[in-house]
This record gives C-alpha cells, structure tokens and sequence, in this order.
C-alpha cells in the first residue's frame, strides 16, 4: 500500500496547496515541502528494507507491489510495483522535488498554490510513471505528468514561454500518441497469440510476434522516449522549455522528466521487444554519440545560461541512451548512475542559474562575469557542479560515463572512441561556461549577493551526494543490481518459454567479494 | 606503519577540506600552518614509511592497502587501494619534501593576496592528487589522480582570475592535457576488455602472458598510454599549454610545471613498462619524440624574454631527456634524472618568482640585471641550480643523472647514435640558455631598485633545494666515477634493469669527458653572446633569416599558431553559425507549412452559398465515382 | 400500356428544365407546378394514389401558393428578370452542367446495370399507408409535426415586420 | 390500371428531375430560384421513394414521401420568412451579397 500512499501524498499535497493559497503565500509552500519531504522519508524506509523483502513478484526484483483491478473487461489492471531500479528514481524524484519546492520559496510570487499544485501533480505522475506495471496505467500517468508540466511553463515562464510550453506540449503529446498507439498494438498481438486481453507489464513480456511488426512497435515506444530522452535529431523542444521555465520547472524537466525517457527505454522498449531492440540498437547507439557530441558543440556555443545548461543535458543523456543500447551489465549500470547524477548535478546548476537570474535578472551570459568575487560561494558551487558535468573523476558523473563507455566498448570500439572525444568538448563548454560566469574582469553593476543560508543548504546536500557516488557509489549499484539483472535476462533474447520460468533472484546479493 | 600508508595522500585532501570550508575565516597565520603544515606531515610520513621500506623490505617489494571496493559491477571491480613500491616510494619523498619545501615558500610569496586561503586549499588539493596518483594501485584510481592533477593545475594556472588573459591560458592547459586523458581512457577501456583487469601488477603478468611481443592490441595499448603520458608531461605534440601555463603564480609554476604534475606521464610509462617493452614500436616513438621535444624546446628557450618561458620551456626539454631515457629502456636513469631535475628546477622557479618578486612582477629578463649584489642567497641558489640544469660537471646532481642518460641512450639496446647526438646538441642548448639567463638576470648594469628583498621562510628551501641539487647526484655514481648505483639498485627492484650492450668502461669515460667539455661549451658561448658582445646577438638576429627564426622559435614553432588554424577556429566558426540548432528549422518548417495551408485552405471559404452547394455536389459525384468503380 | 407513364416523364423533364433555365420567377413558380401535377400523376400510374393526391394537395397547392405570395410581396416579376440576363450568360452554365451531366450519368450507368425486368407495380392503398402511418412510424408522425410547429412559429418570428430591432442594417 | 413500368425508369426519371434541380441551385444567383431548384430536388427525392415503395409494395415510400413533404412545408415556410428579410436587409435576392460568413 506505500506505493498508492508514495503517489497519493503529492497528488493531496498539491490540492491542498491550491485551496490553501487563499492566505498568504506562506501556507501553500509549507504544505507542499511537507508533502514531499514525506515521500522523501517513505522512499528512504522503502530503500532501509529494501533487501529482505525480496522477489514478491515471479521473475525478479519486485519488492513491493501494489495490484487491484481497474477496467477488468479490457484487462487494465491498477499494478504498481517496485524495484532497484524504480526505487533509486523514486528517491531521485523526491529528492529534486523538496529542492525544486526549496529553491522556489522567493522566486514565485503570484498564484502560489495553484504552482505547487501543477508541481506536485507533476511529481505524482513522475512517481506513477516508474512504478506503473500496467502499460495503460503507464499511459495514464505518462499524460498526467504532461500536462501540469505545460502549465508550469506556460504560466510562471519568461519572456516567449508560450512558445516554448506548447512545443514542449506538442512534442511529447505527439509521441506519447506514437507509444499508445504500439502499446495497443502490443496489446492485439497478445491477445492473438495467447487470446488473453491485458496490459499487464509481466504478461506482455513474452509475447513473440513477426519481426517486422516487432520492429514497427518497437519504434513506436522508442520514439515516445527518445523525444523525452531528447536523443539527437528530437531534441529541440528542451532547450527552449529549460530557457523559458521557471527555476522549480527547469530542476524537474531536467532532473526527472529526461529520466522518464530513459527508464521507458529501460523498463519497456527494449525488453518487450527484444530481437527488434538488438537490431535497431547500431542506429540507436550512433544517434546516442551523435547526440553526445551535438549537444556538447551547442552548449559551447550559447550565450544563455540556461540554455546552454539544457545542452548539456542533451550531451548526458547521450550517454545514457548509448548505455541503454550497449545493453550489458557494465553499461546499463553506468546509464543508472549517470541518471541519477546527471539528475542532481543538472537540477543544482539550474537552482544557480536560477539564483543568479533573481539576483541580476538576466541569464545572458554576456552580463555575468567576474562574479567570484562578488559572490565567491555561489562561484565554488558553480565550479563544483561545472566540473561534474564535465565528468571529473572523484563525481558521480564520472563513474556513469565511464562504466557507459567501459559497457559500450565491448559492444563497438568506434562508438566508444567517438563518445570519449565529446568528454573533450564536455571539458570546454563546462570551462567556458564558469570562465564566463565566474571569473574575468569584475564588473559594477550586476553586484549579486552571495548564496544565501537556505540555498547553501540545498547546495551543499546535492553536493554531498554528487561526491558519495562519486567515492561510494556501491550503494547505488547494488540497489539497481537485481532489477537490471532481470531486465537483462528478460530481454536476453532468449526463447520464450525459458523467459516464463520464475528465476528466483535474490533481491539483495552479497556485498562483492 | 603499513597501515598508516592511506594517511599520505588523505592528509593533504583535508587540509584541502577544512580550507575550503573554513578558509575564509582563518587568519593568513592559521591558513599557512594548515596548508603547509599537512604536507609537512605526510612529507615526514613519507619518509618514515620510506625508512621502513628500506630497512626491512616487505616480501614482494610492495605494500597494498585497500580501503574499500571502488565500483562493484561483476567483474569490474577498481578499488581504492594504495600500493607502495620503490617507484612510488621515489616519487612520494619527491612529491611530499619538495611540495613542502615550496608550500614554505608560497606562505610567504604569497602574503597578503586576497585568496590566500584559496591557494593553499587548491595546493593541497594538487598534492593529494598527485600522491593519489603515484599510490595508485589500479590504472582507474591513476586516472583519478591524473584528472585531480590536470583539474589543479587549471585551478591554480587560472588562480588570478580578475585577468581574463589567465582564465584562457588555464583553459588551454586543461583542454589539451584532456584531449590526452581522452586517449588513455580509450587505452583503459582496451585493456580491460582484454585482460579483464585494471589492476597494473595484474595488468603487467596478464599482458606479457596474453600478449605476444609486438602485437596489434600491445602496441594500440601503449600508444593510448603514451597519448596520455604527452598530454600531461608536455611533450609533442601536445606541448603548447606549458608555456602558457607560467600566467600562474611561481609557487604553483615550480610545484606543478616542474617537478611533479608534469612528470606524471614519465611515471606512467615507468609504471607500465611491461606494456611498452611488448611493443617496440611505440618504445622507440617515445624515444624519438623525447629527443626532438628536447631539441624544440632547447631552440625556444634560446629565445624567450620572459625569465619564466625559458624555464617553462628548459622544462619541456629535460621531460624530453626522461621520455629518451624511457625510450632507449634506462627505465632508472629516467626516474634518477626525475629526481634531479625536480629538485634544480623547482630551485630555479623559486629563485625566480624571488626575482621577480624582487622587480615589483616584473618578467622580462631584459630589464633585469645587476642583481648579483642586491639578492646575493638567491644568486648563488640561482647559479647552484643552473649549473645544475647545464649539468656542469662532477660537482652538480645534473651531470650524473643528464649523463647517464646520454650513455644509455648511446650504450643500450634499442639506444642509436642519433639519439644520443639529439642529446648532446640539447645538452649544449640547455647549457647556453640556462647561462644567457643567469648573466641577463643577475649580471651586466641594474636598470631597476631590487625591492621587496626575500625574507627568511623563502630562503630557507632555496637553500635546502640548493643542497639538493649538489648532493642529489651523488645517489647514483656511474662504474667510471666511484661506481656506487643505489639510486638504481633500489628502483630496479621493481624497473627492469638497462640491457646495455656491454661497453667498455673506457667508452664510458671518454662519454663523459665529451658531455662536460659540452656543457663547459655552452658556459662560455653564453658569456660571449650575452654578457660581453651583446651586440652581436642583435646582429645576429636583425639578419633576414634571423628573424624568422627568431619568431618561430619565439612561438614555440608555431605550433600554437597551427593548432589555432587548424582546430580552434573551426571549432568557434561551427559553434558559431550552429548557435540556434540547425535541427529545429525542420520542426519550425513544419510549423510554417501548416500555417500555409491554412490559409489556403480558409480561401475555399468564400461565404457564397452557391460555392457550397458546387462543394457538395463534387463531393457526391466523387463519392458515387468511387462508389462505381469499385463495384 | 405505359405510355402514360413515359409521356408524364417527359412533361414531368421538360417543365422541370423549364423551371431551372426561366429568367422571369413567375413563368418558372408555373412550370413547377405543372412539374408536379406530372410527378403526380406518375405516383397515381404507380399504384400511389394517397401519395398522389397528397401531392397535388400540398406541394402544388400549399407551397407553390406559398412562393406565389412571396414572389408577389417582393414584386420580382419583370423587374428581375432583365438582371437575371446578365446573371445567366452562357459560361455560367458550363461547370454546373459538366457536374450534373456527370452525376446523372453515373446514376444512369448504376441503375441500367440492375437487371430491367419489368415486376408487377403493387398497387399500396391508402389503407395500408395510413395503417403503417400510425403503426411503426407513430413517432416519425410526432417528429414531423413538432417539425411543423417550429417552421410555424420560426416563420411567423422572422415574417414580423417592425419591432424586431437590434438587428443592424448592413 | 397498374402499369407495367420497370422500375429503374422511375428511378432514373426522380435521378433526372433531381440533377436538374441541382444544376438549378449551382447556376441561379436568386434566392428564389435556389429555393425553387431545392423544391425539386425534394420533389425528386419523394419520387425515388414512391417509386421503390411501389416496386416492394411496402408502404414504408408512400411515408417516407409524407415525412418529405411535412419537411418540405416546414423548410420552405422558414426559408421564405428569411429571403422577406434577406431581402429587407440588402434589398436584392443575390444570393452572394449575403458572403459577410467567410473564412
């Protein structure tokens, strides 16, 4: 029952916010951290007990699980559950959540409740999108995450912010349509083969179908996810939604909605079709590290701060889609650690941009420079996450891309030496973007003040947590350990009827030699 | 006092912790105290860990301390483990009694410049990774350290932030040390598909087991390593950030961009020899790119005005002599010649950055002079130093480690004559540049006051490292001059020794008559040409060709000026004119055809019913057309 | 024995083709109605007399009258008629025809294909209709009278002259 | 008196009378003779109907033809009150100068 709670408190929370916005501003935002701070320590006791309660589904790592019926005439069941996987993103979400909610204490003035409730629904539909096990309740949450997300931007953005939140509303809707449209499709071929209706994640598994038409639903998923992933050639919604969305929308867009995107691949388009995913991942793997490299040389050439930001995330994900594709241990180990890094360290630079914007009220970085000295703890901090996203060693990121491209080299040598060289150009537009910003000349009139208590507070958690990856990170791997083992072994292209057999896995193994 | 091995480089990484967030509010005093003061620890660590080693050596040659299990992904798993061995144990003392004696320095060059606390925060930081990087015990922990080092030395190269100028030459040095970081990670992902390891111990049986001598996958194995060992040791072709890299302050000049972070790529290739011995080819490259990045360099020095350039550039030419020595396989004289040249360079920098101190910041050697009276300490630390870098013979520590290299790279195996006459010619080179220096600087007519004399805490390591740099050599003796070799006794512990071809002690003496009557040489033309007919050098360089050559060599051999054509300004001009994402034209086109054809399409709405009534019956008669045909 | 039949369609054609091409709305008002007195007698020749006589009574009778007073209120007669000349020159005619001629031969060619042979016309006797009038079509007859009553009062609301105000003058 | 008519003659007669009516509401510009041409169309329609009830010998044409009618009267009572009013309104029957609903 604590999953329908982990969904249900923000959902409250946010309408609670709203009808509370009567009052003074206060209230509203009080309510909302509440909400998710709550969920915070729900996913902490979830992730405290997370090894004994092992395997509570058959064929793997589930470990809490949540099922009823919804429309049983059309086998649409309300499944969610839990694994390694689900649950380290889980935790992502609340966590970005109570910074997104902390880092828009001063900037969001009018309409206070009805934000925290558009930001709150959007949480719950984030959290709903990784523990769904039924593809129509997947669907379901998938649209409910959209649309308060829309408003997030729409309403409280900057300057050309409709344009932006309805390119962001057009690209995902279409696609999403894309992905309903394969998932029914998946849902007929199942029907035919095994003459049962259902969308239930664990049946749809083994359903074996024509390669062509495997092939054809396959793309339909894939492009829902590498238009939210943004993959190389689908990508331009992001950086105008990350330039035009208030500071709590850029953290979630970038911290949590691009992870939609890579747990789909994860949990959906590449397992329910495997041999389709095999031939399909040469192309996937060349747009990931065209996407590295596109993004990289972009961010460079920004003179906006927060789109440049939005950039780099283009070039990260491509990691985490060239690991996707890689599909071994190493690599989908990588893309996890690179998810929830990229999550913390993009949503951090983003509460700076943000910070900065309050202060000098501009994002062009032809205005900032020299600011170290007016602020020399906001620069160590923007010197901190820059270098993170840079990959340097002794970081989170670091570890994600380097497990990636370790994955990756053995499925293709050229891929890898491509992806390493986007480190280089990773390296000049991080330096580039704190030699900008930070360092130079001093000016005189853009004097903001330094970081205040509160945002030092926040800056100083992610950054402890950038660092325990970085240094620690076995924490993470053996959490999402069980869950990409049955990933991988659900997708191991393996016969059907071998893939049915309940392999008992052991949710926690032991801590490594 | 096994156990206490992870304390070296730990203490430094919190001294860095505690000034960096408590930097701001200790008192220059408290600052300096931490800041040298942690390296001071784990130097005196060093060397008690250093005392034990030798007095009772461990049973395999080598202490391994695990801390914990890095990454634990099936079968990778790096840890982060610290393995001491006679390489790394030479390296540490080098890398902890030198960084202290030039944090000594710098609490006091550096006093009262509003980022006090900010330097030594950024120094330890460097002296962590560094000793992170030689403790190593897996090639993935080496990369963190390398990267730690390369990311320092932005930070401190660009410490001075207020003047752009700094930002960019700190830029440039970390961007191309990473183009060549890149190429060494490719080389760790190669070998850890293939042997299945990262651990170097494991990596050095697996590779010569697996590996047959020369194979494809040995050799693309050690060029990716050797890319990463150029990138960082400066050497061709990615040289051309060192230069640049002097806009830092001189402490962080002589630290990083002399005696330790710069050789870090010397110590890889040492490290993985085994690799490099399975692949002759690149064994030879390094040997080939060692002898003609000394030469460039040597020619460059020649040239430079700033007192700093010439020293960053003679820099570049000594790593030239270690990757020779690496090249011909004197894997000892290499390391020998490291040791050395850390301790007269870093001599030469601090004299330097006195100097200049001295100048109110002045660089240009030209409008220095005279100095011998008014910095007598720093002179004679200053001419110790330059002798020894000139290798003046049998009374400085540079003669016996740049003349066992010339030997070796005459006497061994995969050693040529060519080699060894780059060699010689360098030696020259280095000895004239080094004496124009000393008599631009310290003799001749004083043209400026001599203000800010160097107190006390700054004289007391030029001294010491003055002491060094004399007594330094006498650690390894070659057979002709009193025949002691324990510098390379204990190193070949765990180096394979130099498989010389067996000459005769003679050779080896009429060797070293030659190289000294070299340096001598290169003494006195200096004189010549710079302190006495000074006219003649101006001569010289007005002619035609002079100049030319002056300009090039000047510019480091337009290396810069190439690179800058070749990949900076393509890479601005595609930023540039892709600014706003070629891709989202296709999506703002589709978004224009549609607005096309609405507007066509709102024509047919005339508002006349007859053209409804003509609509509606095109409409049927198509429908019952279609209707017609198919039935 | 169909001769009358054949004859009444010609007239029932050629006064409807009348109708269409009349400059003057007078002679065109007439030759409908002759049109439908021969529509009328086809239905009598069909064995549909009720449906005959409906159609004299009500469609001759009720609504030609209808347009007849309308046509006098508007006195269009003459008028009009030279500004219909110009209205109807020749190349109007054009695209219309080619549609119409393509349309009814489409109809042609469907209905010539089913096989022609001639069936014994039923006759259906009022008796029946009014039978099924009342029987399955009860709510049909409802419709079209509620149908009725608001063309009624819709009629009478837009016939009122004066008063109506707020509409604006073009 | 049942005559022997085929049936499609019927049908093909209502298919003629109705393309004329059609041609008539393409072409004329008065409102008038658009009404008429629609009257015919009716007409036609009916016809069709009362044709293929007699061939069946259902009674369902002859109602269908009735309903025809009663929507005929309803259409036409309607559609003159507003040509009175078109009419008071631009003070011509041109069917196009009422184009003020275009795109």
């Amino acid at each position: 029952m604590i999953l329908v709670w982990l969904i249900a408190i923000p959902l409250t929370g946010g309408l609670l916010a709203w009808l509370l916005d009567r009052g003074d501003d206060r209230l509203p935002r009080w309510v909302s951290l509440a909400a998710i701070a709550i969920d915070f320590v729900l996913a902490l006791v979830l992730w405290m007990q997370y090894p004994e309660k092992a395997n509570v589904l058959p064929g793997g790592a589930w470990f809490v699980e949540v099922r009823s019926a919804w429309i049983p005439g059309l086998g649409i069941g309300f499944h969610l559950a839990m694994d390694g996987l689900s649950l380290l993103l889980v935790m992502l979400t609340a966590f970005l959540g109570i910074m997104s909610v902390a880092c828009s204490w001063t900037e969001i003035r009018e309409r206070v409740g009805f934000f925290h409730f558009n930001l709150m629904w959007t949480l719950a539909g984030i959290m709903g999108v990784f523990l769904a096990l039924d593809l129509f309740l997947f669907y379901f949450f998938w649209e409910l995450m959209l649309v308060p997300m829309y408003f997030l931007i729409a309403l409280w953005g900057h300057e050309n912010r409709i344009y932006a939140a309805v390119k962001f509303f057009i690209f995902t809707q279409l696609s999403g349509l894309l992905m309903l449209a394969a998932i029914l499709g998946l849902y007929f071929a199942h029907a035919r083969e095994t003459g049962v209706y259902t969308f239930d994640y664990l049946e749809l598994l083994g359903t074996s179908m024509d390669p062509a038409k495997a092939m054809a639903l396959m793309l339909g998923f894939l492009v829902a996810f590498l238009v939210k992933l943004p993959a190389f050639p689908l990508h331009t919604w992001l950086p105008d939604a990350h330039t035009e969305a208030p500071t709590a929308g850029s953290v979630i867009l970038a911290g949590l909605l691009l992870k939609t995107g890579a747990y789909g691949l994860l949990r959906f388009a590449v397992p329910l079709f495997p041999q389709a995913a095999l031939d399909f991942s040469p192309v996937a793997m060349a747009l990931a590290v065209a996407g590295i490299l596109y993004g990289a040389v972009l961010a460079f050439a920004q003179k906006d701060l927060k789109r440049l930001v939005a950039y780099t995330s283009v070039s990260h994900m491509g990691f985490v889609l060239l690991g996707v594709f890689a599909w071994n241990e190493l690599a989908l180990q990588g893309a996890v650690i690179q998810m929830v890094c990229h999550g913390v360290s993009t949503g951090a630079l983003f509460i700076l941009a943000g910070a900065l914007q309050e202060r000098i009220h501009s994002r062009d970085l032809g205005l900032m420079g020299g600011l170290w000295s007016a602020a020399p703890r906001m620069g160590a901090v923007g010197m901190f996450f820059g270098l993170a996203s840079l990959g340097l060693p002794g970081l989170g990121n670091f570890i994600g891309e380097f497990l990636v491209l370790f994955g990756a080299y053995k499925v293709s040598v050229v891929m890898t030496v491509i992806a390493t060289t986007g480190l280089v150009i990773a390296t000049a537009y991080s330096l580039w973007m704190v030699q900008r910003v930070f360092f130079g000349a001093r000016r005189e009139e853009p004097r903001p003040s330094d970081l205040g208590v509160r945002e030092m507070a926040m800056m100083a958690f992610m950054m402890a947590v950038i660092v325990w990856i970085g240094l620690y990170p076995r924490m993470v791997l053996s959490t999402s350990e069980g869950a990409l083992n049955t990933l991988r072994q659900s997708a191991g292209v393996s016969a059907p009827s071998e893939r049915m057999s309940h392999t008992a896995m052991p949710g926690a193994n032991d801590d490594g030699k | 006092m096994r156990t206490l091995l992870w304390l070296i480089p730990a203490l430094p990484f919190a001294g860095f912790f505690v000034l960096a967030v408590f930097g701001a509010r200790l008192r220059e005093k408290g600052v300096a105290a931490i800041g040298a003061g942690s390296v001071g620890v784990s130097a005196v660590l060093a060397i008690l860990a250093g005392i034990s080693f030798i007095t009772s050596p461990p049973p395999g040659g080598s202490w391994t301390q695990t801390l914990w299990t890095w990454i634990g992904v099936d079968g990778f798993r790096p840890a982060i483990a610290f393995y001491l061995d006679a390489l790394s144990l030479v390296m540490t003392l080098v890398v902890t009694f030198v960084g202290f004696l030039i944090h000594l320095y710098a609490t006091e060059f550096m006093s009262d410049d509003e980022g006090y606390s900010r330097f030594f925060a950024y120094m330890n930081l460097f002296v962590g990774s560094m000793l992170t990087l030689v403790l190593a015990d897996n090639l993935l922990l080496l990369y963190l350290g390398w990267e730690g080092v390369g990311l320092c030395s932005y930070l401190l190269i660009g410490f001075w932030y207020k003047d752009p100028a700094n930002g960019s030459a700190a830029m440039k040095a970390f961007i191309v040390t990473r183009i060549g970081d890149a190429a060494m990670a490719v080389g760790l992902f190669l070998i850890f598909m293939n042997l299945g390891t990262l651990n170097i111990q494991e990596i050095m049986q697996k590779a010569s087991h697996t590996w047959p001598r020369g194979s494809g996958l040995a050799v693309a194995a050690a060029a990716l390593l050797l890319g990463g060992a150029l990138g960082k040791s400066a050497q061709l072709p990615l040289q051309t950030w060192l230069p640049d890299a002097m806009a830092g302050p001189t402490p962080v000049s002589a630290l990083i961009h002399a005696a330790t972070m710069v050789t870090a790529g010397v110590y890889l290739i040492a490290r993985t020899n085994v690799l490099f011995l399975l692949a002759p080819p690149v064994q030879a490259a390094v040997a080939i790119i060692g002898a003609a990045t000394l030469l460039l360099a040597g020619f460059s020095a020649l040239t430079q005005r700033d007192i700093k350039r010439v020293l960053a550039y003679s820099t570049i030419s000594q790593i030239g002599y270690m990757f020779l020595a690496l090249g011909v396989g004197a894997w000892s004289a290499a390391i020998f010649h490291f040791m050395t040249h850390a301790f007269f360079k870093a001599l030469l920098f601090l004299g330097a950055g006195a100097v200049i101190l001295a100048m109110e910041h002045e660089h240009d050697m030209f409008r220095m002079g005279g100095l011998r009276k008014e910095l007598p300490v720093t002179f004679w630390t200053f001419l110790i130093g330059s002798a020894s870098l000139s290798a003046l013979p049998l009374v400085t520590a540079g003669f016996y480690s740049k003349d066992l290299i010339l030997w070796y790279s005459w006497s061994s195996e995969n050693g040529s004559p060519w080699l060894w006459a780059a060699g010689l010619a360098g030696a020259l080179l280095t000895s004239i540049y080094t004496f124009r220096m000393v008599f631009l600087t310290f003799f001749g007519e004083r043209k400026k006051e001599a203000g800010r004399r160097p107190g006390r805490v700054m004289t007391i390591p030029l001294v010491a490292l003055a002491v060094l740099s004399v007594i330094g050599g006498f650690a390894e003796l070659p057979r002709t001059l009193g025949n002691m070799p324990v510098f390379s006794e204990f190193v070949n512990t765990v180096l394979p020794p130099v498989k010389a071809a067996g000459e005769a002690q003679s050779a080896e003496a009429a060797m070293q008559v030659v190289t000294s009557f070299v340096s001598l040489a290169g003494v006195y033309v200096a004189y010549l040409l710079f302190l006495r007919k000074r006219r003649y050098v101006e001569g010289l360089a007005a002619t035609r060709t002079g100049r030319a050559l002056h300009r090039l060599w000047f510019s480091g051999w337009a290396f810069d000026w190439v690179y800058d054509r070749a990949l900076v300004q393509p890479f601005f001009w595609i930023a540039r004119i892709n600014r706003d994402d070629f891709v989202d034209l296709f999506y703002d086109g589709i978004a224009w055809y549609n607005g096309f054809f609405h507007g066509a399409l709102s024509l047919t709405q005339s508002g006349k019913v007859r053209w409804y009534a003509m609509g509606i019956a095109l409409g049927t008669v198509i429908m019952v057309g279609i209707a017609v045909v198919l039935l | 024995m169909n001769a009358p039949f054949y004859i009444a369609a010609v007239v029932a054609f050629l006064s409807t083709f009348m109708v269409v091409t009349r400059r003057n709305a007078v002679h065109a008002l007439l030759y409908l109605v002759v049109s439908l007195l021969s529509v009328a007698l086809v239905f009598f020749l069909l064995g549909a007399p009720f449906v005959a006589a409906l159609e004299v009574i009500i469609y001759a009778g009720a609504i030609m009258v209808l347009f007849v007073f309308v046509i006098m209120m508007l006195n269009i007669g003459r008028q009009t008629a030279e500004q219909e000349r110009e209205w109807l020159n020749p190349e109007i005619w054009l695209g219309p025809a080619v549609l119409t001629l393509v349309l009814a031969g489409e109809l042609i060619y469907v209905l010539s294909r089913m096989h022609g042979r001639a069936y014994a016309l039923s006759v259906v006797s009022p008796k029946q209709v009014g039978i099924a009038l009342l029987g399955p079509y009860v709510l049909g007859v409802e419709l079209a009278s509620m149908l009725l009553l608001a063309g009624l009062v819709g009629a009478f609301h837009l016939g009122r002259r004066e008063g109506t105000g707020g509409e604006r003058r073009p | 008196m049942i005559s022997q008519v085929p049936f499609e003659h019927g049908l093909i007669l209502a298919g003629a009378l109705f393309a004329l009516g059609l041609i008539g509401v393409m072409v004329r510009r008065n409102i008038i003779f658009i009404l008429l041409s629609i009257e015919v169309m009716l007409n036609a329609s009916g016809l069709a109907f009362v044709v293929s009830g007699s061939r069946w010998g259902q009674p369902d044409g002859q109602i269908m033809f009735i309903f025809i009618l009663a929507m005929a009267a309803a259409e036409v009572s309607v559609g003159l009150a507003l040509v009175i009013r078109l009419y008071h309104l631009y003070q011509s029957l041109d069917a196009d100068r009422a184009s003020r609903m275009r795109g």
